[in-house]
């Protein structure tokens, strides 16, 4: 069976799918985060491979900034995540709930 | 063999950069004096950054000029898009960015303002933000939007609150979940397409007739998803109440106007095309998001006890009421969101200073939050000019005339019915109506209670310096004074909006 | 000065007002007296230099505000509104003077300076914009007043007012953009000028929905049945000074609203909406006075019967014919000076005694014979007694509106029995008798400062109603070419017959009998 | 001629203001000299004006300034001094100088002196309006004025509640009656477009019977209100908790008979609508049997005499429905001066035994006021018809007008009402003048009234007399005004059988009367004889029950409904919903917050849902459009577009 787009697609949409359960069902803002890379990096599988069909390399560059920002993402967000861990000792998200309403 | 790249610096057309590059330059600036010799006053930079805003508003205004004689103009590879739109969400940018800038001139010490890289990083973001108006491909909207954004968490972080880290915490998990729906939206588009340009993806679409239908609306529902987390679009909004209450007042008041005008330039960029070929669905998703989120938002602002969570979500029910012109879509309603969004960034930049300037370094026994109503009961026995002020703004806020935001919403509700909107317009109406309630419920503590513990009105002056007071001054004037500066204001933006072929 | 007269009246007071917070408290009242006489006194210029002969607009300004989008500073006073701006300066100028002891007496004066801003722009504005600028903007004083100076339910009924009130004028606004948007698809131009909409000739159909849309603004503001719930609250926990203002001025914005915007706009409605409207009007009248007969507050009946006399104001207008119109127009005046006067006496009950239960008095009439002259009085110019204001009003309305129905007038005038039974029920209760009340046995009479606000209105109240030509004539000459102008553009057969044409020749012509039409 | 004019009518309007200046000051006898002579200004002015007339001079018309004027109506204050107006200003202004005069003496004590003059002589003063106006709005200003005036007047002594009751009755009464007749005006203006007496009498003969018999009904109810006609009447009697001169001039002189003023004065119109003159004439027929009945039994004094006068303007009516206007306008004035007397008598009684009304505890006055006792006998014999007093001429001329005309009904009940006329004003003379002196036992000491009171009333006296030889010059003043013609029985043997059977019917009726009551022996009723309890004694005295009908089926419902209005749907629906409509606002937003949980699980939740809802409804609208044109169509449908 020959590999095409479609197979691409679909495992990127399967990919995105399973991040996006994560981002839901995850309490620990680490593995959250994880679930968010998922996200992107489903993404840029598709990107790739759409870059490919049509030989144009827009999609490649699109990639690349996306891999770019996940990364200064993951520095930002794990700053934010050892404060949080040093003034309350957990990164359980159940814990962070003094604004509501 | 590959040719040589060839290309002459006048394509290149680099003059597109300078507004972005001149706050770059000025945040590099920042951190490289911080570098020589730590420790200086905040002042320093407070003034630097408004020289570097000055300078970029200056350069804005060039640009309009260029835009005046010579039409849109593309630049860099044609990633740029010099426009109208560009250049009045620039303008909206820098211009409060400037309102907000000197609000660091407390009279106490806050935390966040005495690191220099909250001005770099602030002038970052206004570079990002820049840039997400000035071009038309997507690529470079999603890194615009991903640095400001970043920054942004930075700064509201760095109020260093435990409510402000949980802020930073929401927003950025979110914005995380909103730049994957962006990249997988954009994702779509260009396997549909093979563009990520929006002009281009517009003409390939209508080139074949919006064969598929079913996928596009899948590419416009990743696409308001992530526009949705950005305009606080219900149900995307979740995150704003909470951002706005954690973060300081005066990044709260900027929050609730910088984003959302770039998001809002992007949005209209985006659904122009989709909304004119008449997607029905659209329309009808589009209206529902917008019904909804001003009706919603407004009942929750009703129930609020602090006043900064009431405006929190007072804004949101704004964003939803300039939504409608993107639903709208014609030029006067296009106008009419740049015009109701310069008016609302002076009132609502003044109300969410008048907070600011009331925030008390410790939180006293009585109060339950840092802005909660019972503390603005009886202001006006003991802080006259203070509480009209703030009256003042409630009551542009809600709409009454002949104050600032009176104006936009006359010419929004006009733009709806023109565009035939008849039901639309009555709702926004009547969501004005509802909205008086909760503006009203300030002024109804600042004048006809009595204060529930007996203080001086230092409490609302606390953080009053002359640089709070002039921005305060600023804001109150224009939120008067609009009806002045109505007519000059609609031709500009009316022609600068007309010629961008929105 | 005469060309910017209005201008002048408009912003003198609240330029007065702002400089009045640098005026030391206890000066304040010699200040606001000051500041309302010279605005009173400039009104009457206005009276004085108005020419009676021209049925159109005088003392036109013009100043571009959004040329952009239409809208204008226009202004211009004709006989309809002229004598509101001059009625509302001379209650400022009563209420100031009258003004009893209040605390905070300052933001009291500077607020109703403010207020006498907003009521003169609302009856000289001639742009729809500028119009609805000072219809809302005039919530704001009111507000402040009945919010901070009212009864113990004060903040409840204040924003009751309020909101209520601009709900209603928000869906008017919406009315005044599909205006402008019918004009500019008519012309080309966008325009909110009142004397451009009124060359507009719109279809029937667009003219309903727009009528709606103007009487949902104007009908809270009147206030007519079922939306009138507001005002008892805000009269009930009003002070004495917020009660006069509000019964005697703001409620005319509705009535006036309705002469100036929906009959000349929309005639067609108006004559197709005519019996509704009418019906809704004669429930105000008999609904509204059998629940002021049921009240146990002097105030509450006061309030009630003010409703009650709208509903006369509001069949009057729509009788659609020369006499009823001005006739409402005429009884808003009257109304404005008796209900302000009667909430001015009610006042200086409560400042003795700090209660406007009539069960807690009885045979006031031994005690403070004055005050009780003065409040038979104007009771009696309240049921409409002949000679004094109000009868000239209603008797003028009730006629116009005969031309239309014969058994709608005859339910209305129903009003003249029912008003007069609450009346002296209410008088009967608080004076006649003996004093029973220990508290009421040492009353003081009357003094001179309430009697400077109460004199003059008596005097008003029976020359207007002994020699109402000085008043009528301008108003009837600006009527009859409103009364024209609909006649023109009325292009249903049922508008034509119910609105009358002026220019026909003024014979006696024995008119089909109205009994006829409706008994076969 | 204009000058008299002017001064008849302003006058007391003077006199009324002058007086208002002391109201709140202690008694000033000045006021009550200074009020009397300009009322009697008036009367000479009036006086003049009736000679001038009736020496055939032209009527006045003048028209002092202009009051209303919009689109086609134009009133103008605007005065007619003609034969019928000037013989009702005579009477006005005669009976209310003597009224004056005597209430010098009558309120002598009182606190409110002052405050009574300046009423008083308002009332003359709306009075004078009321007959002397030229049109029917200006009619209608002493119309109301004088309800206003009555209303101060009745509940002049506002201390009791009684007065103030009865005085907010008579105005409201009034006013029901007033709401028909300013119906009449605009019938009136929209059938004529004038309201002025000439042009409207002009047009009304080109106007179609139907119209002309609306506008008779709503002008006869109007009359009805003012002149106390069934079922408007009940007022009247209640009216005598005023002070008696007020009675005398307001209740039975003159106000009373502004009704059938207005029928007189529009006689142009009822003699072209006999149909509604017809039903006047029967109504005024049956009040005149029903309030004499009413009267036969009444243990008040001035109850009686309030009857009697209602039963009077009864006749009067029954005299203009048929078209006898001139017969009518003769009994008004004969009836002014004769009535008057009566209830100033009746003052003087009233004085004597110190504002006691019972006639029963009197008795055997005669000793101690015999001038009061003479005019009340004299004023009797008027009322009931005995040659050659005043009643005589003018009461028999009705009962002839009426047998001329046919209808013999309408003669028959008259006559018989005579009858009971004559029986009761005797038995109430009987009661307080004769038998035994029965007030001792209350302890009173009776005393006749000043003599300045008897001199004042003694004009009343000598025209209750005499009036009857004006009947001829009079019928020649107002010929031609009144289009009358002298009623002639064809026969003169039925004339003189009539006169002398009339004559001898209503004289044993007053034999009766004495020897019923004159008698020695009479008791105090204390509820216990049989006739007490007998059905009919009930019926009268309880004046048909018609009080307590309207309080029980009018005044109650009216009250309870308007508590009602108020409670009920006023505060719980009106209002309830306005507030309802605000709450459920309120408290949707109250319930939905906890959407906002604070949970940042939650929130993204939220989001994705969002996405999935968008995205499935992407799909669903892309599958819908592939495979259906319809669904789009009927998207679009929502008006959307």
């Amino acid at each position: 069976m020959e590999i095409g787009l479609n197979h691409y697609l679909v495992l990127s949409t399967i990919l995105f799918a399973i991040g996006l359960v994560g981002v839901m069902k995850r309490k620990n803002l680490l593995l959250l985060f994880f679930a968010t890379e998922i996200l992107l990096n489903a993404v840029n599988i598709a990107f790739a491979a759409i870059s490919h069909y049509y030989g144009d390399l827009t999609g490649q560059m699109f990639a690349f900034f996306v891999i770019a920002i996940a990364a200064s993402e993951v520095a930002v967000g794990l700053g934010l995540l050892i404060v949080w861990f040093k003034r309350h000792g957990t990164i359980d998200l159940d814990l962070m709930t003094s604004m509501k309403g | 063999m590959l040719s040589p790249i060839n290309i002459s610096m006048e394509s290149l057309n680099l003059m597109t950069l300078a507004p972005m590059l001149i706050p770059v330059v000025g945040a590099l600036l920042i951190l490289v004096i911080d570098i020589v010799k730590g420790g200086l006053h905040k002042s320093l930079y407070v003034v630097l950054s408004l020289l570097f805003l000055v300078m970029d508003f200056v350069a804005i205004a060039n640009a309009s000029g260029i835009f005046m004689t010579n039409g849109t103009t593309l630049g860099v590879f044609d990633v740029m898009l010099i426009d109208g739109l560009a250049i009045l969400a620039q303008f909206v940018i820098v211009g409060a960015s400037m309102l907000f800038i000197p609000l660091a001139m407390t009279h106490k010490r806050f935390h966040e303002f005495s690191y220099p890289e909250f001005f770099a990083l602030f002038l970052f973001m206004i570079a990002g933000f820049q840039f997400m108006v000035a071009t038309d491909n997507l690529i470079l909207v999603f890194v615009g939007l991903e640095t400001s954004s970043l920054a942004l968490y930075t700064l509201i972080a760095m109020h260093n609150r435990d409510k402000s880290f949980e802020a930073a915490v929401k927003y950025f998990t979110m914005g995380a979940l909103a730049a994957g729906f962006f990249s997988f939206g954009a994702m779509i588009f260009y396997a549909l397409t093979g563009s990520v340009e929006i002009n281009k993806i517009a003409l390939v679409l209508a080139a074949n007739g919006y064969a598929d239908i079913g996928f596009v609306l899948v590419g416009v529902a990743f696409f308001l998803a992530a526009f949705g987390f950005k305009l606080s679009l219900i149900p995307f909004h979740t995150w704003a109440p909470d951002v706005y209450e954690g973060a300081s007042a005066s990044m709260a008041g900027y929050m609730s106007i910088v984003p959302k005008i770039a998001a809002f330039v992007v949005a209209m960029r985006f659904f122009e095309f989709l909304v004119h070929s008449g997607i029905v669905w659209l329309d009808v998703v589009l209206y529902i998001v917008v019904v909804v989120t001003m009706t919603a938002s407004n009942m929750w602002a009703l129930v609020q006890t602090d006043v900064k969570r009431m405006l929190a979500y007072s804004s949101i029910s704004h964003a939803g009421f300039v939504m409608a012109a993107i639903l709208i879509g014609t030029t006067q309603a296009n106008s009419a969101l740049f015009l109701y969004w310069i008016l609302f960034s002076f009132t609502n930049l003044g109300s969410f200073s008048m907070l600011w300037m009331s925030r008390q370094k410790h939180l006293p026994d009585h109060q339950s939050s840092d802005h909660s109503y019972d503390k603005f009961a009886g202001m006006i026995k003991t802080a006259p000019v203070a509480a009209l002020i703030m009256g003042l703004f409630m009551l542009s806020l809600a709409g009454v005339p002949p104050f600032a935001l009176f104006w936009g919403k006359l010419y929004m509700i006009s733009s709806a019915v023109t565009g035939g909107y008849t039901i639309l317009a009555l709702i926004m109406a009547l969501n004005s109506a509802i909205a008086g309630y909760y503006y009203l419920k300030l002024i109804v503590y600042m004048f006809m209670k009595e204060p529930v513990v007996a203080n001086g009105g230092e409490v609302y002056v606390t953080n009053a310096t002359l640089a709070l007071k002039t921005i305060i001054g600023i804001a109150a004037m224009g939120t008067i004074f609009a009806f002045v500066a109505i007519n000059p204001l609609l031709e500009f933006i009316t022609a600068f909006v007309y010629n961008s072929g929105y | 000065m005469l060309d910017h007269i209005l201008s002048i009246l408009i912003f003198f007071p609240a330029i007065a007002a702002v400089f009045g917070f640098a005026v030391q408290k206890d000066s304040m009242r010699a200040y606001g007296v000051a500041v309302s006489a010279i605005e009173f006194a400039l009104a009457l210029f206005l009276w004085y230099a108005f020419d009676n002969s021209v049925s159109g607009m005088q003392f036109m300004e013009h100043l571009p505000l959004v040329p952009a989008f239409g809208i204008n500073y226009t202004l211009g006073v004709d006989g309809i509104s002229v004598f509101i701006i001059i009625l509302a300066a001379f209650f400022t100028l009563l209420g100031i003077g009258s003004l009893t002891d209040t605390p905070n007496v300052k933001y009291m004066i500077i607020t109703l300076l403010f207020l006498q801003m907003t009521m003169a722009g609302v009856f000289a504005a001639l742009d729809a914009i500028v119009f609805y600028v000072f219809w809302e903007l005039s919530l704001v004083p009111m507000l402040y007043i009945i919010g901070a100076w009212g009864g113990p339910l004060r903040i409840y009924a204040s924003i009751k007012f309020f909101l209520y009130t601009f709900a209603g004028s928000l869906v008017m606004l919406v009315g005044m953009l599909f205006m402008a948007y019918f004009y500019y698809q008519a012309t080309g131009y966008w325009s909110f000028a009142l004397l451009d909409w009124y060359r507009l000739v719109l279809p029937e159909t667009f003219q309903l929905w727009l009528f709606v849309a103007f009487f949902f603004g104007f009908a809270i503001k009147v206030p007519m049945f079922p939306f009138h719930t507001w005002l008892p609250y805000a009269h009930g926990q009003a002070p004495t000074i917020g009660s006069v203002i509000l019964a005697a001025i703001l409620l005319k914005m509705g009535t006036y609203a309705f002469v100036r915007f929906s009959l000349p706009l929309f005639p067609d409605a108006a004559a197709y909406f005519m019996m509704p409207i009418a019906i809704l009007a004669i429930i105000m009248v008999i609904y509204t006075a059998m629940v002021a007969y049921a009240q146990k507050d002097i105030k509450q009946v006061v309030a009630y019967s003010s409703i009650s006399h709208m509903g006369i104001i509001i069949l009057g207008t729509f009788a659609l014919n020369v006499e009823g119109i001005s006739g409402s127009i005429f009884l808003m005046l009257g109304h404005g000076v008796v209900a302000g006067a009667l909430f001015l006496l009610v006042g200086v009950i409560y400042d003795r005694r700090h209660t406007k239960l009539m069960s807690e008095f009885g045979g006031l009439a031994h005690v403070m014979p004055r005050y009780a002259t003065i409040f038979g009085i104007m009771m009696m110019a309240s049921v409409g007694l002949p000679l004094t204001i109000n009868f000239v009003g209603e008797f003028l309305s009730l006629l116009g509106f005969y031309q239309q129905s014969h058994i709608l007038t005859l339910l209305a005038g129903t009003g003249i029995i029912v008003g007069a039974i609450y009346m002296l029920a209410a008088y009967k209760k608080a004076f006649f008798g003996d004093v029973t009340n220990e508290k009421n046995k040492n009353l003081p009479d009357i003094n001179k400062r309430e009697l400077f606000g109460l004199i003059p209105l008596v005097i008003v109240a029976i020359w207007l109603g002994v020699y109402p030509k000085p008043v009528l004539g301008p108003i009837n000459k600006s009527v009859e070419s409103i009364v024209q102008l609909m006649h023109n553009k009325s292009q249903t057969e049922l508008a034509k017959s119910r609105i009358p044409d002026l220019t026909k020749e003024k014979v006696v012509v024995i008119k089909k009998t109205v009994i006829e039409e409706e008994v076969h | 001629m204009e000058k008299y004019l002017y001064i008849a009518l302003f006058a007391p309007f003077v006199s009324s203001l002058f007086s208002a200046l002391f109201t709140a000051t202690p008694k000033k006898l000045f006021t009550g000299i200074i009020a009397s002579l300009l009322i009697f200004t008036s009367l000479v002015s009036s006086t003049i004006l009736l000679i001038y007339l009736f020496k055939g001079g032209e009527p006045i018309h003048v028209e002092m300034m202009t009051w209303m004027a919009t689109g086609d109506l134009y009133i103008p204050f605007g005065f007619l001094v003609d034969q019928v107006s000037v013989t009702m200003m005579m009477v006005v202004t005669l009976v209310s100088t003597v009224v004056h005069v005597y209430a010098i003496g009558y309120m002598d004590h009182d606190k409110g002196f002052n405050r009574f003059f300046s009423w008083l002589s308002a009332f003359v003063f709306s009075m004078m309006i009321l007959v002397m106006s030229d049109n029917y709005a200006g009619l209608f200003i002493g119309w109301e004025g004088v309800g206003l005036c009555s209303w101060g007047l009745i509940g002049f002594w506002f201390h009791k509640e009684s007065a103030s009751w009865a005085a907010n009755e008579a105005f409201i009464m009034n006013r029901i009656a007033d709401l028909g007749m300013l119906i009449g005006i605009f019938l009136i203006y929209w059938n004529t477009g004038t309201l002025q007496y000439d042009g409207a009498f002009a047009a009304f003969h080109t106007l179609d019977p139907t119209t002309l018999t609306w506008i008779g009904i709503f002008l006869f109810i109007g009359a009805m209100g003012k002149s106390a006609q069934f079922p408007l009447h009940t007022w009247l009697a209640d009216a005598m908790e005023g002070p008696t001169p007020v009675s005398a001039l307001i209740h039975a002189a003159t106000m009373v008979t502004a009704g059938v003023y207005l029928v007189i004065r529009s006689n142009e119109l009822y003699s072209l609508i006999p149909d509604v003159g017809l039903f006047i004439a029967s109504l005024g027929t049956f009040v005149a049997l029903f309030a004499a009945s009413m009267a036969l039994v009444n243990r008040d004094m001035k109850r009686i005499i309030a009857y009697s006068t209602l039963s009077q303007l009864g006749y009067m009516f029954a005299a203009a429905g048929l078209g006898a206007y001139w017969v009518a306008l003769f009994h008004l004035m004969a009836h002014a001066f004769f009535k008057a007397l009566l209830f100033l008598g009746a003052g003087n009684v009233m004085h004597a035994m110190h504002d006691e009304l019972d006639p029963f505890k009197m008795g055997g006055l005669k000793k101690v006021m015999k001038w009061t006792w003479i005019m009340m006998t004299i004023a009797s014999l008027a009322l009931a018809g005995i040659f050659p007093f005043a009643g005589f001429f003018s009461k028999d001329t009705i009962l002839e007008a009426a047998f001329a005309d046919h209808h013999y009904v309408i003669y028959g009940v008259l006559l018989f009402t005579a009858g009971l006329t004559a029986f009761y004003s005797f038995r109430l003379v009987a009661l307080i003048f004769h038998g035994e002196e029965r007030y001792k036992l209350f302890g009173i000491h009776p005393h006749e009234a000043y003599r300045f009171m008897l001199v004042a009333m003694s004009p009343l006296l000598l025209f209750a007399i005499i009036a009857g030889v004006f009947q001829e010059p009079f019928f020649h003043m107002v010929e031609e005004l009144l289009r009358a013609h002298e009623y002639h029985i064809h026969s003169h043997t039925t004339l003189w059988i009539m006169l002398l059977g009339t004559q001898i019917f209503v004289g044993l009726a007053i034999l009766y009367a004495y020897k019923k009551y004159a008698r020695s022996g009479i008791k105090v009723p204390d509820g216990t004889s049989a006739t007490e309890n007998s059905f009919i004694y009930k019926l009268l005295i309880n004046q048909y029950y018609i009080p307590y009908f309207y309080e029980e089926y009018i005044i109650r419902p009216y009250r309870e409904l308007s508590a009602v209005f108020w409670q009920k749907i006023d505060i719980k629906i009106v209002d309830a919903t306005v507030d309802g409509i605000a709450g459920i606002i309120y408290s949707t937003g109250e319930k939905t917050r906890t959407m906002q949980s604070g949970n940042l699980s939650t929130m993204l939740k939220w989001m994705v849902v969002g996405l999935v809802v968008l995205l499935s409804l992407a799909v669903i609208f892309g599958v819908t459009v592939r495979y259906s044109d319809g669904a789009a169509s009927a998207l679009s449908g929502l008006g959307v577009m």
